[in-house]
């Protein structure tokens, strides 16, 4: 318990970060998926931490719960991107715009 | 707690049928299933003899997570709501015959999560609840599987839901950090006694579950992809979307802000007040400039969330009361807009031209449902804007000036549909309008009027 | 019991969801002839001497947590105003019958409802009654112009529409601040009535009742119209069909001045006794603006409109004066413009009928053709020219008065109204009626038996209340004079 | 010794979501993702939850990689395929993640957390623990989440289902 928890803050904040900043950058369907994976895994991270922090288990609860959340996400998510990719051949989003206002 | 143990188990024995090829039969049974729910959750308060799981918990346990007796009129608008929805469903499930079933399961599993959303008194519930209204929302958004835009619809909706889902995370858990725990209780503690201890990390939780609710109910400057996917899914599903989800959204919203963070209102009503007038002035401006009837509405829905959203400005005690109405009006108005557009199936404003002719009865219900949504009286619209107003007034007059401005632009696009059904020329094939939706359709005029002439009940429900 | 002037004609109107054809204007007449029955027996059981503010009161609860009832009754101002109501509506109906409209069914049912509307505007005593009301006028005139109107009809209505509407809004706003600023009831509510907003605007301070007083006018100027609102109108006049204009012009317009007697005076009650001139500006600009651009017009309608707004500029500024006298001939006026005006609206329906066009230039020699239009039409013209012994003399005569008593130069310029008038009025009967007989007018035919009685019921009427205005002096006087005590008029 | 470590992984996961973020090829992507949450894992077995480290590779690791690579090598994804998004974009994209970072940075660091928290506790990560927590505070979450399964599973047999095109009933439709 050496580490301050700030540490931890600051860590999962840079994660997330990335996560974001992925989000924002890339275009394939699959690696925005990905990046999303980041941001949740710095908040599991986050969550672990302050419940070891406060000695409350409910955090490290609610990680487990995220990671389901996670999983169904993903199985979702990789379900609707083998539909397009079936009916697109592509998975880049800069290329579906039947859509614009 | 009844209430979404049955709507469970509803769902999964329509899943059921699926699998048993009944398709005929799921809709009377869901339908049935639903009355018989709305029935039960009419005696509100019989959650506690509940013995299903009575060996491990009792009814404090369930307390503990969530409680659907704190906002009965928005569990009862989203039973309503699915309800009507389902029956149109009818009609509006053709488009994917084979999965009937399973998309009716699907729909009720996103009513069971709505209904969590809006009932959570932990953390983890207003989590769980968004994920389990939402998840089978990007299915539902892309089940038209060979239609294009049905596609980009749903993995748009699921990439910007995902993120989203990310903030709202950090935010929860920038919130744990700082109180210790996910009960809004405890939680409501720590901002009444105002701890002045790790404020700046509780402040920036409250950001990022900010960003991550405004997302969900498509408020300005998170508003960018409800068009998109409004449009692109499948009418009945937007019909969905636009009605269930909102209430669902805006339940959460308000809990958490209203109830939860009640003591904080100062800090954040103006920020909220800023976001409302954005989403107001963005939503109706851009309805303007629309041509097809569905990408309207989703405008308009953008529209109306900012109206909703002088609410959790205003923060006073008649808040739940103003949200209920507004949200039974407007949930009425779209639904029987939607069914509008569901029957005719046509988007554009241009397929609308001379529908006065070609159905009267559709054309003088989709006029009632636009006035009411325009917020003309004596229509449940007006009710619902008027109590708006009043609540907000106190706090934010600038904004209620901001909003009688926006009204009056929104006038003029519910106008140019009117004027598109009555008074210009069109096709005249008659339009034939299978009974369940007519049944629908006058569920919701009825309500409309109804609620615009006396909306005592539904205040008292809230 | 008064409540059944509102429901008749509603209940009426939803019947016509389920009527087809030929048979609909038979019954909107029987309808709106058993209202005016009915109106015309509420005026002779009307006490004028009685003390009480409202006769033929209702008060039932409505939305208790709103603080909202349906209330409402009859003082001499309303009952004078629901009788124009009930009195124009058959007429106009009648008046549709020699060319009726498309879709029968539906054009009567709107009229029916507009009448609904119109007696519950007039009869409210709550805010928030008063407001639906106000709104629900709006929905069926709309639908009458935009369907049956002429050409270029829907941009012009929309932006009808989009004014009347945004101006309510601002007035929904006025009121509201009225609402939360009256005293808390035992039932831990508000209250929306007349009597509390007027406490409630008592209460409060100078600046406040500014506020008020600005959101509300908004509403009324649009209505009325007052001039920089009025751009709707004349567009709107001359695009709708004839009865939709003359429900505008005739009744409509009385709405907005009706409005600021009733619901826009007592609420600023320190503000417009310390003499607040910047809305009798603005009124009397109207009646020059008005007068002047109608002189130049060749479209009879035209013309008509903007005489319109002209004289109703008039009757507001001298309500505005908040002098007896100005609160005295605005009603007598209201009256009396709503009868002319419909007469006119009528005589250039007719002309229009028979020859196929409202264009000055394409008219003359009337006269010689159909003799009993020409002198029918002439009674009307000089009834709205304000010659003694017509309806219209008593009036403006005591419009300007009250304004002399204000400020002499504002009359000078709002006695040019008269000038002006004379000018263009006479010009377009002079045009129409007299001259070499042209192409439209070559084989035109005189009135029938039917729109002889139609316009001879008019004429009569611009004779009789110029030679006899007492009964509306006798019905008003006491509620003008609960008016003076309460706003100390000078 | 464990402070070191704290470091030391904090650094492997930052520089390997980078690459994640910045890798070409999908398939580096997710390697780099494997390597981010094994690093993750590390951290919790730090914080002394064992259970959740186990959890998170089986989950992780074990589930979603497998999926997220088993799509890639399905969709024959294993190409750079992705065209050179234009550099202006890329800028604004790179400029609001690290403006987001500073402002939480900021934001966060003036705040001290630590009179805010409660006693540590060192064994709460235990499987006995998170046991005895998540089977009676936290059932209802439990059961309910399994709503979540089934619609995540009847839509993943729906939409994965390869079907033929089928004219709708009527055209009523979308």
């Amino acid at each position: 318990m050496k580490i301050p928890i700030e540490h931890y803050l600051l860590l999962s904040t840079v994660l997330f970060c990335i996560g974001v900043m992925g989000v924002l950058l890339r275009r394939n369907a699959i690696i925005l998926l990905m990046c999303v994976e980041i941001m949740l895994n710095s908040v599991n991270l986050l969550m672990a931490a302050f419940s070891t922090y406060h000695g409350d288990a409910a955090g490290q609860i609610f990680v487990f719960f995220i990671m389901v959340v996670a999983a169904a996400e993903v199985a979702v998510g990789l379900a609707l991107i083998v539909m397009i990719y079936r009916n697109f051949k592509t998975t880049d989003i800069n290329l579906f715009n039947k859509l614009k206002w | 707690m009844k209430l979404l143990i049955g709507l469970s188990v509803l769902a999964v024995i329509t899943m059921m049928m699926g699998l048993f090829k009944s398709r005929k039969f799921v809709l009377p049974v869901v339908v049935l299933g639903l009355l018989g729910l709305l029935y039960i959750a009419s005696g509100y308060g019989c959650y506690c003899e509940d013995k299903m799981f009575g060996m491990y918990i009792n009814e404090h346990q369930f307390l503990k997570m969530f409680d659907i007796n704190k906002n009965s009129g928005l569990v009862g608008l989203i039973m309503i709501s699915g309800l009507l929805i389902t029956i149109l469903a009818h009609k509006g499930f053709n488009y994917t015959e084979n999965h009937r079933a399973d998309m009716h399961a699907l729909m009720l599993f996103s009513m069971c999560g709505a209904i969590i959303a809006v009932s959570y008194t932990n953390m983890l519930m207003l989590f769980l609840g968004i994920e389990i209204m939402s998840i089978p929302l990007y299915i539902m958004a892309g089940s038209n599987k060979h239609d294009a835009s049905s596609n980009e619809s749903g993995l748009k909706y699921f990439l910007l839901g995902a993120f989203a889902t990310g903030f709202l995370l950090f935010g929860l858990a920038l919130i744990y950090g700082a109180t210790g725990s996910f009960n809004i209780n405890q939680i409501y503690n720590y901002t009444h006694n105002q701890l002045n201890v790790s404020e700046g990390i509780f402040k920036m939780g409250v950001v990022f579950t900010m960003v991550g609710l405004l997302f969900k109910i498509g408020a300005a400057p998170f508003h960018f992809w409800t068009p998109d996917v409004y449009t692109g899914a499948p009418n009945i599903i937007t019909s969905f979307m636009s009605t269930v989800v909102k209430i669902a959204g805006f339940g959460a919203l308000i809990f958490f802000f209203n109830g939860m963070l009640h003591p904080l209102g100062e800090e954040w009503g103006k920020t909220f007040a800023i976001i409302s007038a954005a989403t107001m002035i963005l939503g109706n401006v851009t309805a303007v400039y629309q041509i097809s009837l569905k990408r309207m509405l989703a405008w308009s829905s953008v529209a109306h969330a900012g109206y909703l959203l002088m609410t959790v400005a205003a923060n006073g005690n008649n808040v739940p009361k103003a949200v209920v109405l507004y949200l039974a009006a407007y949930s009425l108005g779209s639904i029987a807009a939607f069914a509008v557009l569901i029957t005719t199936g046509k988007e554009n404003f241009e397929d609308y031209n001379g529908l006065g002719k070609r159905n009267k009865w559709l054309a003088i219900a989709l006029t009632i449902s636009l006035l009411s949504l325009a917020g003309v009286p004596p229509l449940a619209g007006f009710m619902g804007k008027y109590y708006l107003f009043t609540t907000v007034y106190e706090q934010y007059p600038w904004l209620v000036i901001i909003a009688i401005c926006t009204s009056a632009i929104s006038i003029y696009y519910y106008l140019k549909c009117i004027i598109a059904a009555w008074f210009k020329k069109g096709s005249e094939d008659a339009v034939q309008v299978p009974l369940t939706t007519v049944f629908v359709i006058l569920v919701c005029i009825l309500g409309l009027i109804a609620l615009g002439l006396m909306p005592q009940p539904v205040l008292d429900l809230a | 019991m008064a409540v059944l002037l509102i429901f008749i004609p509603l209940f009426a109107s939803i019947l016509f969801l389920f009527i087809k054809g030929n048979m609909g204007k038979m019954i909107a007449l029987t309808f709106s002839v058993i209202n005016l029955i009915f109106s015309i027996y509420l005026l002779s059981s009307f006490d004028t001497q009685s003390d009480e503010a409202f006769q033929f009161a209702f008060n039932e609860p409505w939305v208790e947590s709103l603080g909202i009832s349906f209330c409402g009754g009859l003082d001499g101002i309303s009952l004078l105003m629901v009788l124009l109501t009930n009195f124009l509506t058959p007429i106009i109906i009648l008046s549709s019958w020699g060319k009726t409209p498309e879709y029968p069914a539906a054009f009567y049912g709107l009229i029916l409802l507009m009448q609904a509307g119109l007696n519950g505007v007039f009869m409210a005593t709550d805010g928030l009654l008063f407001y639906v009301f106000w709104e629900i006028t709006l929905i069926p005139i709309w639908f009458i112009c935009a369907y049956w109107g002429g050409e270029n009809r829907i941009p012009v209505t929309i932006k009808f529409f989009i004014y009347t509407f945004a101006g309510s809004l601002f007035m929904l706003v006025g009121l509201i601040y009225l609402y939360l600023n009256t005293p808390i009831e035992i039932t831990g509510n508000h209250n929306f009535s007349w009597e509390a907003l007027q406490m409630a605007a008592r209460s409060m301070d100078a600046a406040g009742q500014q506020i008020v007083f600005w959101l509300i006018f908004m509403a009324f100027a649009v209505k009325i119209p007052v001039f920089p609102f009025h751009t709707w109108q004349p567009e709107t006049y001359t695009v709708s069909p004839a009865p939709g204009t003359m429900l505008l012009s005739g009744i409509m317009l009385k709405m907005g001045i009706y409005g600021v007697i009733r619901w826009l005076l007592p609420f600023s009650p320190d503000l417009v006794s310390s003499g607040y001139n910047l809305p009798i500006v603005l009124c009397i600009i109207g009646v020059v603006y008005g007068g002047w651009i109608a002189i130049k017009q060749t479209d009879m309608k035209k013309i008509a409109a903007y005489s319109s707004l002209s004289h109703v500029g008039l009757i507001a500024a001298g309500i505005f004066t908040l002098t007896i006298d100005g609160l005295q001939g605005a009603v007598i006026q209201m009256v009396n413009h709503g009868i002319n005006i419909v007469g006119l609206f009528l005589a250039i329906e007719l002309i229009e009928r028979r020859t196929g066009t409202r264009d000055l230039s394409k008219l003359g020699g009337i006269a010689s053709k159909a003799p009993k239009l020409s002198v029918l039409f002439m009674i009307i013209v000089l009834g709205s020219l304000a010659v003694p012994l017509t309806n219209g003399f008593v009036g403006e005569f005591l419009l300007l008065k009250s304004i002399y008593s204000i400020n002499i130069y504002m009359a000078a310029i709002a006695g040019l109204t008269v000038i002006f008038c004379a000018v263009y009025m006479l010009r377009l009967y002079n045009l129409a009626i007299f001259g070499d007989v042209t192409s439209h007018t070559a084989d035109m035919k005189d009135l029938n038996a039917r729109e002889t009685i139609l316009m001879g019921i008019i004429a009569l009427l611009v004779i009789i209340l110029g030679v006899y205005p007492q009964p509306i002096f006798d019905i008003s006087k006491q509620a003008i004079e609960t008016f003076q005590t309460t706003l100390t008029l000078k | 010794m464990s402070q070191y470590l704290f470091y030391f992984l904090a650094f492997v996961s930052i520089f390997s979501a980078l690459l994640v973020v910045t890798a070409k090829n999908p398939i580096h992507s997710v390697l780099f993702l494997i390597v981010t949450f094994f690093s993750i894992a590390g951290q919790y077995i730090i914080l002394n939850a064992q259970f959740l480290a186990i959890v998170h590779i089986i989950v992780y690791a074990g589930a979603i990689m497998v999926l997220f690579l088993f799509v890639l090598m399905l969709l024959n994804l294993n190409k750079e395929s992705e065209p050179v998004k234009n550099y202006l974009m890329k800028g604004i994209g790179v400029l609001a993640g690290c403006l987001l970072a500073l402002v939480m940075v900021a934001a966060l660091h003036k705040s001290t957390m630590s009179p805010a928290l409660g006693i540590p506790n060192e064994d709460i990560g235990l499987v006995a623990n998170l046991g005895k927590v998540l089977f009676k505070d936290y059932v209802v979450p439990f059961e309910v989440s399994s709503l979540l399964f089934l619609s995540a599973m009847i839509g993943a047999v729906m939409l994965g289902k390869r079907e033929p095109k089928v004219e709708p009933v009527n055209e009523n439709t979308n």
